[in-house]
């Protein structure tokens, strides 16, 4: 059988993250083919529903990314952001959604290294989980169910 | 319906070597709404410009994506090309499947794959797009310069020959920088104050330049065009209206063994002083922590001496509130300091010395009045080494670059050093000569072949005093590595040239990112660099990197005109990419409840209170607002408001989530 | 309550307010809402301990505002939401009068919500014990147990809403997961679409939430989905310090702080 | 009609049941939690839930389910492909433990699927459900069903209605449809021929409070009515009343897509919120909670009556009980009788 290859969406800021990856490339660093990239303009647009749509239309993991504290470009969005990720990560866990399938992450614009390394060790580490079929299971209405249970 | 676009751009083989490009634009064809879809070898060409111009006004495309390379490369130029064609720019989108895509990822399917889905996010998400128009701001035509050394000098007065203010600060007591401590300068040799003073004086005689010494930022809000800075100046202690810098109060100080931080810690001051002769403004300020009044709280001979009664113990600090429209940054650099070369036994050993304080030993003005003697007996040295690359090129020790005006300086340094002690002996080691510029390499022929400076291709491992000598022990590479010792008088370091400390500090109070050195990064290290990613804030000179005078010159210069430029308008427009506040029709008016927690989530206080009122004047409803002027976008308020009743242009609710929608599913 | 009944009487007849908002006898053991607009009606008001609804959610009800000045029998979780409330400009001292009933079951008048604060910010927000050992054994189980727990608990939610109406901080006029464009929340009701729902809900009361369990109370189905917002009370204390709902406005998610702590961004 | 009445023996439901589950039938029970019964897919007998007054949800979701898949749609190239959901695989049904005042609704119910339109659905759905109802022997003071024409060991809507005898007692039970007769002969053993008594004795009481008819003809000149402003104030506009009670039967249509595929779904939808009747302009024309709650009465005593010929409630109180206002509708119709117009 064919290796597992997990779907893994990116939300990154424009400023940080999104230029890190472009480092990244200009530098030729390789890395996994797995992840998308969703470019926000910050870290703080970011959408928690949007991370759980992911889970929700199969993603098996999630990278969100932006700049390091104190770096952000519009001064403070990271840490807002942050300030809800520590409290929707801890609801998510509470839930029993599989935390370890969301990598959050600071990558600067100076950081193509980083990006890659990121990149490369959140697939690994998704592959080992393997596909996120607990939540699928639940995501959609089950094809040959036609009476509720 | 919507008709979308896909051009997909081979980037010559950057793209189409791994990519099928083809295979990318077949796939984008088959997308619901999408009208064209292409591949070419260079999209952003003429050709492939006119490629899209053509699509677009033959087959009334409404919305483009460009599959090519980083939109932080080429995104205004194929808005550009979208506006030409009378497609508004803010419908054109760009699929980044070159660094992202096929300069990561080797030459398969899976690579052609991702970009497939690269493409189709955009094609989704171009379909929510709305036409979008710039929004005009008012410009305020006054420039803050930050730093007064040569680049901020520069800049100054070249921003006020244009016609426009300026606002200088500098948080040292004089303006002037390095470059006022410097001897002579490379490759002329020409004397560095004599050619740099003219230009301090013409900064603090120019009309349309406001000096503030002993002055620093203390915060800055606002963005392009309508800034507002906080400037602390910080209490020199005296009243520069009065003192007429007669220098009794300077004379008369009784502290007088205070290291003078002109010459490097080789010369003393008072602590009421003027840092050197030439100073502008040349008035004292009173060093407080020196201070006998300030410690003891007694003393007060300065008062007493002054003529003009300028003394003014109490002053305080005075917090001033400017509006600016655009700021260059000219903090310029430091060099790295003691303890960091404990192999070197600087600090140790009063004779091994920085270049810095070289300078001041070879200059006229300098504590030795120019006469090459060592720190220690005040003998003149008969054998002097300098080491090139103290610090720098040295990933051990934190600072792989290059600091780039050694080789030059040192090349200077010994040249000055033969021309003073004839019939001394100089050795120079290094691991590379880097002569690159104007005159550069023959000045380092000159410093060898006429003036017998001897180079020594390899590093110092470790310097130690014997009987009253310095023991330099190094390696010739040249040489099959042989050992090489020198026992030398004195040594001179060519430190690292390093980021000023607190810049990381300065750099967030701006808004403004940096490297991993804590240089400030410029937006784009070809193309802009002289921008920072702020608009509105430049940078010139060696608060970027390591920088020598002439290249500080060109920057300040560079600088000048950007910010002359964006004061040519009375207006700038700014993309329009802004949060906006929902509005519907009546009874409803907006989804906005009015919790207005967004007010402090925002970090712009770009959000206002609305009371949308009757016919009679009473207010209905109060919902947020958002200030297109002062908002920069960044969509905090967005992911917070309970009510999605906040939406960001170009960034919405509908097009972030189309966008994971589409990553996800079959198309 | 005697206090109750005659200062409710004397506000009326004076016209200082237009309506008391307290509680009646309702059916069965249970208690509820009343909306008194004639003195004499004031007779009907009762407290003891099943008085328990979170009466600050009819203060924002379009309804009863436009009734007038209203005067509200308010316990301590009540004047929480209504500090809370006020820090989100819901309503203020022009429009609100309150009548604050003591954890001892006494009546105290306010002048302003300024008092109003201070009496509130005397005691802590606790999460009673019962719930705490629940958390605790959350806690306790697999990532995959917990998963198993909300699904099971969760599945039977038909989004009623109930949860939503009866808490005083869930005021929006659309709520997100009335939405459509984009459907952020499935309309329907499914197991994910619930959870997401919940998680939504819990997130939105993150900083917000005051613990009074209306949600849970109102729930026809009993589904324990106050434990959501009890643990985000409890891990937001952890992680941010003490706070109460204020005046001032320094809202727990809306700020943050430089040093904020984590273990878990790379 | 001559109603075959045989006994089961107390012991005999638990036989019953493995029987009906060994013919494979899915058996949809009374199942506590949380202090809440509701429905579930029962897997053993044990698990029924017994002595509860009523359950909190009604069995109405047996047919007309909370969400359910009515089409699966495709975008291709030719435009677009649906496929509806397999009739044939909706499967057999026993809903055991229906009390009668659900059972009734079940006939409610389904006058409003075919009023116009026949809900194939639904249709379809009801007619693989067999009912077992069970008459009620408690009741509380939410029950009303003698008021709107019902009682508690009223037969109408049940395939075999039984009847507990008594605390330790067997069950009568009361063969009344094909299906009935169809589970007696799947265990014709359990159902004994006898004597049977008069099951009157062994039922609750509940006391008729008003008069249903006369509450339509005065609801006719009530629309004006401050009571309902009156009634409604403490109303917090939530679905739960809608959500359990028997006969509400109104629903909303989703889309669900994701990308070219999708799923129309059906779901329920309630009067009491005030985004029902929402236009798209912003116009609301039941702007206000009363007129909401208002829509409500006069749908089930009103507008059903005159349309369908049947009242849109059961009396089952379940409305009452599960409001976190307590909006008690008994209290309500009682003073929508006593109030002068």
């Amino acid at each position: 059988m064919a290796e597992f290859e997990p779907k893994i969406v990116a939300f990154v800021c424009n400023w940080c993250t999104y230029a890190g990856a472009d480092l990244t490339g200009t530098s030729r660093i390789k890395y996994a083919t797995n992840v998308r990239i969703i470019r926000f303009p910050c870290t703080g647009r970011i959408d928690y529903m949007l991370l759980l749509k992911a889970f929700d239309e199969g993603a098996d993991g999630i990278i969100v990314s932006g700049c390091h504290p104190n770096d952000c470009h519009y001064t403070s969005g990271n840490f807002h952001a942050r300030r809800r990720w520590i409290m929707f990560r801890s609801l998510c866990d509470f839930t029993g959604i599989d935390t370890e399938r969301i990598k959050f992450s600071w990558v600067s614009a100076a950081e193509g290294a980083k990006w890659a390394d990121i990149v490369n060790a959140t697939v690994t580490s998704i592959r080992k989980l393997g596909p996120y079929t607990d939540y699928k299971k639940v995501a959609k209405y089950p094809e040959k169910e036609v009476s509720h249970g | 319906m919507s008709k979308v676009g896909v051009f997909v751009c081979h980037c010559g083989e950057n793209i189409s070597a791994t990519v099928d490009c083809a295979k990318v634009a077949e796939t984008a064809g088959t997308y619901d709404g999408v009208a064209f879809s292409v591949d070419y070898k260079y999209m952003c060409s003429d050709p492939g410009q006119n490629l899209i111009k053509s699509a677009i006004k033959e087959k009334g495309l409404t919305g483009v994506v460009v599959a090519s390379c980083s939109p932080r490369m080429h995104e205004p130029t194929f808005r550009k090309a979208c506006a030409e064609a009378g497609l508004n720019p803010f419908m054109c989108e760009m699929a980044n499947l070159r660094e992202h895509c096929s300069w990561v990822h080797e030459k398969g399917e899976a690579t052609t794959d991702k970009a497939i889905d690269l493409v189709r996010i955009l094609v989704e998400k171009v379909k929510y797009n709305h036409s979008l128009n710039e929004i005009k701001v008012p410009v305020t035509k006054t420039a803050l310069v930050i730093g007064g050394g040569i680049a901020g000098i520069q800049a100054s007065l070249d921003i006020a020959n244009t016609g426009h203010k300026v606002i200088l600060i500098e948080k040292d007591p004089s303006i002037g920088g390095h470059m006022s401590q410097l001897s002579e300068t490379f490759p002329t040799l020409d004397c560095s104050q004599c050619i740099l003073t003219p230009r301090m004086v013409e900064v603090a005689q120019h009309p349309n330049i406001t000096l503030y010494t002993y002055a620093e930022l203390e915060s800055l809000e606002g963005f392009i065009g309508n800034f507002k800075a906080k400037i602390r100046r910080k209490s020199k202690s005296i009243d520069e209206k009065l003192c007429t810098g007669c220098g009794q109060c300077t004379m008369k100080c009784p502290v007088k063994k205070i290291p003078s931080e002109f010459n490097e810690g080789l010369g003393k001051r008072t602590a009421i002083y003027v840092p050197f002769p030439q100073a502008v403004p040349n008035k004292p300020v009173i060093d407080r922590i020196n201070c006998t009044y300030y410690i003891k709280g007694k003393c007060k001979v300065c008062e007493i001496v002054c003529p003009t009664g300028a003394i003014r113990f109490d002053q305080e600090d005075q917090i001033m509130e400017v509006e600016i429209g655009a700021i260059v940054i000219a903090t310029g650099f430091t060099v790295k300091q003691p303890d960091f070369f404990p192999e070197y036994g600087y600090g140790k050993y009063a004779d091994v010395i920085t270049g810095l304080q070289f300078e001041r030993l070879a200059s006229a003005s300098g504590p030795t009045l120019g006469e090459i003697r060592r720190p220690s007996d005040g003998k003149i040295p008969e054998k002097i080494v300098f080491l090139a690359c103290a610090g720098s090129r040295d990933p051990a020790k934190g600072i792989p670059y290059c600091s780039k005006i050694c080789c030059m300086y040192i090349a200077k340094h010994a040249m000055l050093y033969q021309h003073k002690v004839h019939g001394g002996k100089s050795y120079v080691f290094y691991m590379d000569i880097r002569a690159g510029g104007k005159q550069y390499e023959e000045f380092v022929r000159r410093a060898i072949e006429d003036d017998g400076v001897n180079y020594v291709r390899g590093r110092v491992s470790r310097i130690y005093e014997k009987n009253g000598k310095l023991i330099v022990n190094g390696v010739d590479t040249l040489l099959n590595a042989m050992p090489v010792e020198i026992e030398a008088d004195m040594v001179v370091l060519a430190t690292a040239g390093v980021a000023n400390e607190g810049a990381e500090e300065l750099a967030q109070k701006l808004h403004i990112s940096y490297d991993p050195y804590k240089f400030f990064a410029e937006a784009h290290p070809k193309l802009k660099p002289v921008e920072t990613n702020t608009a509105g804030i430049f940078l010139a000179g060696a608060c970027q990197a390591p920088r020598d005078i002439p290249e500080s010159v060109a920057m300040a210069s560079g600088a000048a005109v950007k910010v002359a430029s964006l004061f040519s308008k009375d207006e700038l427009t700014r993309e329009p990419i802004i949060a906006v506040v929902n509005r519907q029709a009546p009874p409803v008016y907006s989804s906005c409840v009015g919790c207005f927690l967004c007010v402090s989530a925002c970090p712009y206080q770009a959000i206002e209170k609305e009371e949308i009122k009757n016919r009679n004047g009473e207010v209905i409803k109060s919902i947020a607002k958002v200030n297109p002027g002062l908002c920069q976008g960044c969509g905090t308020c967005v992911a917070f408001c309970r009510t999605k009743s906040i939406d960001i242009q170009g960034y919405t609710h509908e097009q972030m989530y189309t966008e994971v929608m589409a990553l996800l599913n079959e198309y | 309550m005697v206090d109750l009944i005659k200062r409710a009487k004397e506000l009326l007849e004076a016209s200082a307010v237009k309506v008391v908002i307290g509680y009646e006898q309702g059916t069965g053991n249970k208690t509820r809402a009343l909306f008194v607009e004639k003195a004499e009606d004031a007779d009907k008001l009762i407290f003891d301990s099943r008085c328990v609804q979170n009466l600050a959610t009819y203060i924002t009800k379009k309804e009863v505002k436009e009734m007038g000045k209203m005067a509200i029998a308010a316990t301590l979780p009540v004047m929480r939401s209504i500090i809370q409330l006020a820090s989100e400009f819901q309503v203020n001292d022009s429009n609100l009068l309150v009548l604050g009933i003591t954890p001892d079951s006494k009546l105290v008048e306010f002048a302003n919500l300024v008092e109003v604060e201070t009496f509130v910010h005397q005691y802590q927000i606790e999460i009673d014990e019962r719930n705490k050992e629940m958390l605790g054994k959350m806690e306790k189980m697999t990532k995959a147990e917990r998963w198993k727990f909300w699904i099971d608990e969760l599945s039977p939610c038909f989004k009623c809403y109930a949860c939503r109406a009866a808490c005083p901080m869930c005021y929006c006029h659309r709520c997100t997961v009335d939405v459509n464009q984009p459907q952020w929340i499935p309309v329907s009701s499914n197991e994910l679409g619930n959870l997401e729902w919940h998680i939504m809900r819990a997130i939105h009361l993150t900083g917000r939430c005051i613990d009074c369990d209306a949600c849970y109370n109102a729930c026809p189905l009993s589904i324990p989905i106050n434990l959501l917002t009890k643990k985000m009370l409890t891990d937001a204390k952890e992680h941010f310090g003490n706070y109460q709902p204020s005046l001032k406005g320094e809202h727990l998610m809306s700020t943050y702080k430089p040093d904020d702590k984590e273990n878990f961004i790379q | 009609m001559n109603i075959d009445k045989r006994l089961v023996r107390k012991d005999s439901l638990e036989k019953l049941f493995d029987i009906l589950k060994q013919n494979s039938k899915t058996i949809y029970a009374p199942f506590s939690k949380n202090g809440k019964t509701t429905f579930r897919n029962a897997e053993s007998f044990s698990v029924i839930s017994t002595g509860y007054i009523q359950t909190t949800e009604s069995s109405k979701d047996i047919a007309f389910p909370r969400s359910e898949k009515i089409l699966d749609y495709s975008k291709n190239k030719e435009g677009m492909s649906v496929r509806g959901i397999d009739l044939k695989d909706i499967p057999e049904v026993v809903l055991w433990g229906v009390r009668p005042c659900d059972a009734i609704g079940i006939g409610e119910l389904s006058s409003i699927f075919n009023w116009d339109y026949k809900d194939e659905i639904y249709n379809n759905r009801l007619s693989r459900v067999t009912v077992f109802g069970f008459s009620c022997n408690k009741s509380d003071e939410y029950c009303f069903c003698t008021s709107v024409g019902g009682n508690p060991g009223n037969v109408t809507g049940s395939d075999i209605l039984f009847t507990h005898l008594g605390e330790d007692g067997d069950y009568l039970a009361e063969i009344l449809t094909e299906k009935g007769i169809a589970v007696v002969s799947a265990a014709p053993d359990l159902f004994v021929k006898s004597e049977t008594p008069v099951k009157e004795k062994f039922l609750a009481e509940v006391p008729v409070r008003f008069n249903h008819e006369e509450i339509r003809e005065r609801l006719d000149k009530f629309f004006e009515s401050k009571e309902w402003i009156e009634q409604s104030m403490k109303c917090l506009g939530c679905g739960a009343c809608a959500y359990v009670c028997p006969t509400c039967a109104c629903f909303d249509i989703q889309d669900e897509a994701h990308g070219k595929k999708g799923t129309r779904v059906r779901c329920w939808d309630s009067c009491g919120f005030s985004h029902f009747t929402l236009h798209t302009s912003g116009h609301n024309p039941r702007e206000v909670q009363s007129a909401r709650w208002r829509q409500r009465i006069m749908h089930k005593f009103s507008y059903m009556p005159e349309r369908l010929s049947v009242y849109g409630c059961t009396g089952c109180g379940r409305c009452s009980r599960s409001c976190p206002a307590d909006m008690n509708i008994l209290e309500h119709l009682i003073s929508i009788q006593e109030v002068t117009v």
